[in-house]
């Protein structure tokens, strides 16, 4: 007989128009790791709400370590040793880690903070889980990974027993995501009973001992995993189909030189070069990926190729005409399609429903406007299309962008971006977050994108995915390329090695 | 089709929460009534009476809606794109001294040439303060809500001076206030007998503007900063200038307020001619859930408040305070409306976000 | 309610035994210890004294311009025989609703256009200056005085004028500071602006009404100074500090009003400014009080020469306008 | 003009621009803690004015003093709880909250004022709090008139200004009001009860506003008047902007401002030949002067005036 840590019963939860969670039930063993999976917007994070406290569910009951419980708010479940750590982070960015870590807890000093303290307990914490992190740094300072170790640690501070990871290695990088899950396996060796959502199958086959599937906020099965189970088999379960893909037999890409980036400088608020003098060119139909940790200048070099941010100097041309100086709807007007990495921030107005959202770079088109007046159905219309093309789950095209699953969102950014009939794309993670059919159905475009002249820069933290798509593969360092070779004559290791600072020896020309 | 009775009932269902509160404010209004001895039910029969009673009546809460209109419809362009712009009695401030000065010093000009610059100096002068704003909030990120504010104690003093110094009426004895108007500049009266002028069709064609402002593509690059500087600026936006341009309309339709009210009634300037509607025009604005018709009503609504209050103030004999007590209860109850909606979701079941997230957001 | 319609050929006849009717309306508060409180308590004696003879309806705080015109046209519709606006901000009101009630007989408090149903009553504040700073020119110590206004409107600027010009001719060597708080309302800072003078040496300070005085007398009890009050005899709020002050009684000035409409006089009269003067009783001096044995006689003897020589008219001031 | 430059007229400015800034500065101190929280009060010039009343009320009836500034904070506390019900509960725009709050504030203080003393012929009065000279440090030449010839609420003001502080930085309490104004879904997440930090945080500012309105009743008055805040309310919401949230810039925004009150009424009153009017703006573009060369550095709390539900997304 085993024992169960979580055992969730018919769990059903509606928003206002859809139901997110339909009579779910869910059960985790004590000290396994149990990976819980589904396309985007299937009610993942909705189940996981609601079992740490965040939503209360409309029918169901949940047991926690066998007896019933009712979850009203987070600090409950936190009392019953849930922790959770969310698709977005929940730190708060201008505090440091120390404080981060003591929000909500009670101080041993009464009233007065006790940060020598927690400090101290803290060091403990990621010293036996591996878990570096300075407790002193700002949030805002420290790098995706690190934040997801902040999560962590937090979590464990508190004494969880039960934790809950809401697509943790959306964020991370290769090594990141390898180093996370030793400390995964050594918390479920210290008895800790672990939840994992993610997107990577892959993932899930290396670590995970049972998995839960969601379609469209019902349960379709769950099944423990053995060395047998397949990708294919998860993905029968997920979808009811499986995905193939193959991206192979691309031809080569053999078009004249669209965007020159020559020199490119960018200087950060304290004086320090964050690009420091970036040098590529990509062609007409071919993806240049660009790897990297995240932090060395990825997010700048978008904003600067898009015209976000003046670059201190240095050059863009595309197709011999030089870029800089002009403001970001010039960088539009001459086909620079961004896919930014912020989706909530910076891709989407969150307020505004999707049918605007799909315009908002474009309402002053004559597509969509006539005399300065915006044609209301031509942008219902365009909506329409694009909802059934992109297949964005949604309650309608009036659904606001806030109330959309992260994958949905991502969707629609790519909806706009590429229809846009660009000349370049800039995808800074364009797949972050996705589902692996919607994953595939990304990159299906973007080279569709590429078979029709489009010169694109990917800028992923998934390997995979760069070595899957692109032409060429650049990688940043420290606000420098370190080197750029062609597809086919490179090796996961080799690019690796150059994420970290060592210099490639042979540069290929293109 | 909807059927007639299934309209009806829709149409209650959807207005129920605002009659069910005010009510609610007029019964806790009465109780204070009760409290000073007043009879509650002649206090609220002259307040309606005082606003609706007779076409003068209404002529005169059509007088009071006029500058409530124009200049909320103002503050619901700033509102909406998350710029806090409390410095409409400033603005009108501005608006009122410019015209009032190029009618008094262009009086060469032709009466015909002479009214249409002086609305344009209005606007200008409303513009200016509040671009003084823009500019400060888009240069120098300096927030707008204080420097509005503060704009507003200056404008108070500018006015202050004008009617004492340059502009005051030479055969005027001393008393700080301008000359009259010439009676051609005076705006004409619509309905003889009453003061209801040219103004109120001013602002109703300024709400019917409102409503194609934003259908149209400047609308909706407003409605876009509204959403965050970072998602308005990816869409092509550029930041500073939009600041400055919608605190230049926004600021710009105050002043014209203040146009209306003194070339429409005042005739003249001295100080306290702007007493109050800044504030009021916020509550107007956002009351109607800055859109254009919702602020046409709500500014009716509250003309109809402050007309039919002054009335009970004189005929009941109600203090002055408790009638500002009153719009206060009366304020408080409409926006807490969104309770009934809220509890009602939860019931069904539905999370609704309510009336109040349209309006408010993040400022930064 | 009710009585809505423009009816104004009606009032005149069936007039003989019914109580005048009197609204007054005033742009401040009753206790405003000021302007409005002293009209106020004013028309409440007459009413008192005229008990069956006149009948008083009062409304207070209309300050905002725009409200003025539909509150004298409420009062006129129903019947209200003299309406009486107390402030300048009436004049232009007054003058137009007035010309469409010709029946009604109209008060406007300081101004200077009229009808023939209308006419200005206004203090002649100069008056009240020129007796307060002849006692702050021979009662200075320091010869250093100060006089703290509200807002600068004409009558007041015509009495600090007084109070500067009387001072002078007393006392030539006296220095005089002056200055004006912006509003009616922020006694607060009047009170420190009181303070910055007393601290400057000045030892007399003069206000001149409104709201704001209370914190002129305030001041000068804190720094133990001498305070000249203002509208009512204001010794009790600061005995020790309060020497004297000018207080008005806008009965007199009322009752020739009231008077003249119950006569007929109102309509045919040459003059139409009514004057609250030291003539007329309008304008006295409070008693000195407790600190009657500082002031030395020749002081007092002067006071009591220039009270009559101001009622006689006697005394030449030049015309305070700006 | 000499005259500015003498001992005697910088301590009495000094001296005036310490009473001036008080009854602003303690408004503005517990503000900090709302606006920390993320919410704009609009409605502390009410606030105030309820706390002048309630604190002359106090004191008139009970003869003490310190009653009447029990009675001013009580009276402050509960009506900034229609702030906080509007805000928090309601989820209202809090720009019309502080506005309606506002209008009631004024109406109502005057009208309980007026019921409860009737009309007088002259305003009722109490001994305010006296100025107490501090031993020793009072007899210090020149800083002894500035700084230690003040009644108790003034030192008490001072002494607030560190209390802030220290529990905005070094309290469990003033870390979860921070956590609550930056991102009030992740204190949530952690624990923390949004609704209630953000009650308590504009209860706190209710209770200061309303001292800072006793200050001027009891404290600098003796007396209760109609609008005797005359904007100090708006001005308090101006100085925590400007001071960027933090208590000891506060101090300092506070004081600027005072100053620059105390000094335009000096200057009016040697005769400076410039209209009064440009004077008495003079605080008011000063203000602004200053804000802009400060301004590039404000962060606002990330979740500034944004009500926080967690339903929504
Ligand atoms: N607060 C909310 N308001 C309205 N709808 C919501 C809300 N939260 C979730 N939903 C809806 O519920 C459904 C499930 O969302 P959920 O976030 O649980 O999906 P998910 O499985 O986590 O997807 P993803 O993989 O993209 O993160 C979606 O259709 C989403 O739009
Ligand atoms: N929609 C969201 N849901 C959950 N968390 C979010 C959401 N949007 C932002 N956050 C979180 O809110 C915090 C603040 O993010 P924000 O992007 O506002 O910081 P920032 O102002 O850009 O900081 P800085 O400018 O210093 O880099 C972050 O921790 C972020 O992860
Ligand atoms: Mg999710
Ligand atoms: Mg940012």
């Amino acid at each position: 007989m085993q024992s169960y840590a979580v055992e969730m019963q018919g769990i059903t939860k509606r928003f206002k128009g859809n139901v997110a969670n339909n009579q779910v039930d869910f059960r985790l063993i004590k000290g396994s790791i149990h990976g819980l999976l589904g396309e985007n917007g299937a009610g993942k994070t909705t189940l996981m709400n609601i079992l740490f406290g965040l939503y209360q569910p409309e029918e169901g009951q949940i047991k926690i370590n066998g007896s019933a419980v009712v979850l009203n708010n987070p600090t409950q479940a936190m009392n019953l040793g849930i922790g959770m750590v969310h698709q977005h982070f929940m730190l708060v960015r201008p505090m440091t880690v120390v404080e981060n870590m003591m929000l909500g807890l009670p101080s041993q000093r009464g009233p007065l903070l006790d940060k020598a303290k927690v400090e101290a307990s803290l060091r403990e914490l990621s010293g036996k889980y591996n878990l570096k992190v300075d407790p002193k740094a700002k949030i805002r300072q420290l790098s995706v990974g690190e934040q997801q170790r902040v999560e962590i640690l937090s979590v464990l501070y508190r004494g969880a027993e039960i934790l809950i990871l809401d697509e943790p290695t959306a964020v991370l990088t290769p090594q990141e995501s390898t180093e996370l899950f030793k400390i995964l396996k050594l918390m479920r060796d210290d008895g800790k009973s672990i939840i994992l959502i993610t997107h990577k199958l892959e993932e899930i086959l290396e670590i995970a001992d049972e998995v839960t599937v969601l379609r469209d906020g019902c349960r379709v099965g769950g099944e423990p995993i053995t060395p047998a189970t397949t990708k294919s088999d998860l993905t029968n379960l997920m979808v009811g189909r499986e995905i193939v893909c193959n991206f192979a037999e691309k031809p080569p890409c053999t078009g004249k030189t669209r965007l020159v980036v020559d020199q490119l400088m960018l200087k950060d608020e304290h004086k320090l070069p964050v690009l420091n003098g970036i040098n590529f060119s990509i062609r007409e139909g071919e993806i240049v990926g660009l790897a990297g940790v995240d932090g060395n200048g990825q997010k700048e070099l978008c904003e600067v190729l898009t015209g976000l941010k003046p670059s201190s100097s240095g050059k863009i041309l595309l197709d011999g005409q030089e870029l800089i100086g002009k403001k970001p709807s010039g960088f539009i007007k001459e086909g620079i399609a961004h896919i930014p990495e912020d989706r909530h921030k910076t891709g989407l107005a969150m307020g505004f429903d999707i049918a605007t959202n799909l315009i908002i770079k474009e309402y002053h088109s004559p597509r969509f406007s006539f005399r300065g007046l915006l044609n209301f159905k031509a942008i219902q219309d365009n909506a329409k299309r694009l909802l059934e093309e992109y297949k964005i789950k949604a309650s309608g095209q009036e659904a606001k962008a806030k109330d959309l699953s992260g994958g949905n969102q991502q969707k629609i950014i790519l909806a706009r971006e590429i229809t846009s009939s660009p000349r370049v794309i800039i995808a800074n993670q364009p797949t972050r977050g996705l589902d692996i059919g919607a994953t595939m159905y990304v990159r299906e475009k973007l080279m569709e994108q590429r078979a029709q002249g489009v010169s694109i820069l990917l800028i992923s933290a998934d390997l995979e995915e760069i070595l899957q798509i692109s032409d060429r593969i650049a990688v940043i360092y420290e606000g420098q390329i370190k080197g750029i070779m062609d597809n086919k004559n490179v090796s996961i290791e080799e690019i690796g090695m150059m994420m970290a600072g060592v210099e490639s020896g042979e540069k290929a020309a293109c | 089709m909807l059927s007639s009775t299934g309209f009806f009932k829709k149409t209650l269902v959807s207005i129920a929460p605002s009659i069910i509160t005010i009510s609610l404010a007029i019964l806790a209004s009465a109780l204070l009534l009760l409290l000073t001895g007043q009879d509650p039910v002649e206090a609220f029969q002259t307040l309606f009476w005082g606003a609706f009673g007779s076409t003068h009546r209404i002529a005169e809460t059509l007088v009071k809606a006029t500058p409530l209109m124009i200049m909320a419809l103002g503050t619901s362009i700033a509102f909406k794109s998350q710029l806090w712009n409390i410095g409409g009695d400033g603005q009108f401030t501005l608006g009122a001294i410019f015209a009032m000065t190029v009618a008094l010093n262009f009086s060469a000009l032709p009466n015909m040439l002479l009214l249409p610059l002086s609305f344009v100096a209005a606007f200008l002068g409303g513009a200016l303060w509040g671009g003084l704003a823009g500019v400060f909030r888009a240069k120098f990120n300096a927030n707008e809500v204080i420097t509005t504010l503060m704009l507003n104690y200056v404008a108070v003093h500018l006015l202050s001076w004008v009617v004492r110094g340059p502009l005051i009426d030479p055969k005027g004895h001393g008393f700080p206030q301008t000359p009259l108007l010439d009676e051609a500049l005076k705006l004409p009266i619509l309905l003889s007998g009453t003061r209801l002028h040219l103004g109120i069709i001013i602002g109703v064609l300024i709400i019917l503007a409102g409503y194609l402002f934003w259908r149209s593509t400047l609308g909706f690059r407003i409605r876009l900063m509204g959403e965050g500087h970072h998602v308005a600026r990816y869409s092509g936006i550029e930041i500073s200038p939009t600041i400055v341009l919608i605190m230049v309309i926004s600021a710009g339709l105050a002043g014209v307020a203040g146009w209306t009210e003194v070339f429409g009634i005042h005739y003249r300037l001295m100080d306290d001619i702007t007493a109050g509607y800044g504030s009021l025009a916020i509550v107007v604005a956002l009351l109607g859930n800055l859109n254009p018709l919702g602020i046409g009503i709500s500014s009716f609504f509250f003309a109809a408040l402050i007309v039919g209050g002054s009335t009970m103030q004189r005929m009941v004999g109600v203090p002055f305070s408790l009638v500002s007590v009153i719009q206060g209860l009366v304020i408080i109850f409409v926006i807490s409306r969104v309770i009934y909606t809220q509890w009602r979701d939860r019931r069904d079941g539905s999370i609704n976000p309510g009336v109040s997230n349209k309006s408010t957001g993040r400022s930064y | 309610g009710g009585g809505d319609k423009q009816e104004p050929a009606k009032q005149e006849g069936n007039q003989e035994k019914k109580p005048l009717k009197v609204a007054l309306i005033l742009p401040g508060k009753i206790d405003d210890v000021s302007f409005n409180q002293a009209m106020y308590e004013g028309v409440k004696e007459l009413e008192k004294e005229y008990a069956g003879k006149i009948e008083v309806t009062y409304t207070e705080q209309v300050y905002e311009v725009a409200n003025i015109e539909p509150a004298l046209r409420d009062f006129a519709s129903q019947g209200y025989d003299l309406i009486i606006g107390h402030g300048f901000q009436f004049m232009e009101p007054i003058i137009k609703v007035a010309g469409e009630f010709p029946n009604t007989k109209f008060a406007l408090g300081t101004g200077f256009k009229t009808l023939p149903n209308t006419c200005v009553y206004d203090v002649k504040l100069e008056e009240g200056g020129y007796l307060m700073g002849t006692l702050a020119g021979l009662t200075t110590k320091t010869n250093k005085l100060g006089v703290v206004g509200g807002a600068d409107v004409a009558e007041i600027y015509r009495g600090h004028e007084a109070y500067k010009h009387a001072a002078k001719l007393v006392n030539p060597n006296v220095q005089i500071q002056e200055l004006y708080t912006g509003d009616w309302r922020d006694a607060a800072k009047a009170k420190e602006g009181a303070i910055s003078m007393y601290d400057a040496g000045v030892d007399v300070v003069w206000h001149s009404g409104d709201g704001i005085g209370v914190g002129v007398v305030d001041a000068g009890k804190e720094k133990n100074k001498t305070v000249l009050g203002n509208v009512s005899d204001q010794n009790v709020l600061a005995p020790n500090n309060v020497l004297s002050g000018i207080a008005y009684n806008w009965t007199p000035v009322v009752k020739q009003i009231v008077d003249d409409v119950l006569n007929d006089n109102f309509t045919n009269r040459n003059d139409k400014f009514y004057w609250l003067t030291v003539a007329n009783g309008g304008i006295t001096v409070a008693p000195f009080h407790g600190l009657d044995n500082t002031v030395p006689a020749e002081v007092k003897a002067k006071m009591e020469e220039v009270k009559k020589g101001l009622a006689e008219g006697k005394i030449e001031m030049p015309k305070f306008e700006k | 003009m000499t005259e500015v430059l003498t001992q005697g007229f910088l301590i009495s400015l000094l001296a005036g621009a310490i009473r001036t800034s008080v009854p602003i500065l303690l408004t503005a101190l517990g503000d900090i803690f709302t606006q920390r929280a993320g919410i704009l009060n609009l409605g502390l010039e009410g606030i105030m004015l309820m706390g002048a009343l309630g604190g002359f009320v106090g004191a008139y009836f009970t003869g003490s003093l310190w009653l009447g500034v029990l009675l001013a904070m009580l009276i402050g506390v509960l009506f900034s709880l229609i702030m906080a019900f509007l805000s928090v509960t309601v989820k209202a725009n809090q720009v019309i909250a502080g506005t309606a709050l506002t209008i009631l504030g004024t109406g109502l203080s005057a009208y309980l004022y007026r019921s409860i003393f009737g009309v007088q012929k002259l305003p009722p009065q109490i001994e305010a709090f006296p100025a107490i000279k501090i031993p020793l440090l009072g007899d210090l030449p020149f800083w002894g008139p500035v700084l230690f010839e003040h009644n108790i609420l003034v030192y008490l003001t001072l002494v607030l200004v560190f209390v802030t502080y220290f529990v905005m930085e070094k309290t469990t309490f003033g870390l979860s009001v921070r956590a609550v104004g930056e991102h009030p879904r992740a204190a949530d997440a952690k624990g923390i009860n949004v609704q209630l930090v953000r009650y308590i945080c504009v209860m706190i500012g209710g209770a200061l506003a309303g001292l800072g309105g006793a200050f001027l009743s009891i404290g600098f008055m003796n007396t209760f008047l109609d609008q005797m805040v005359a904007g100090r309310g708006f001005i308090a919401v101006a100085v925590v902007i400007f001071a960027r949230w933090n208590p000891y810039r506060a101090l300092g925004a506070a004081l600027l401002f005072g100053g620059a009150s105390a000094l335009q009424l000096r200057l009016q009153a040697m005769g400076v030949p410039v209209p009064h009017q440009f004077l008495l703006a003079m605080p008011y573009i000063l203000t602004i002067l200053v804000l802009l060369s400060v301004s590039k550095k404000a962060q606002f709390p990330a979740a500034y005036t944004v009500p926080y539900s967690r339903a929504e997304r």
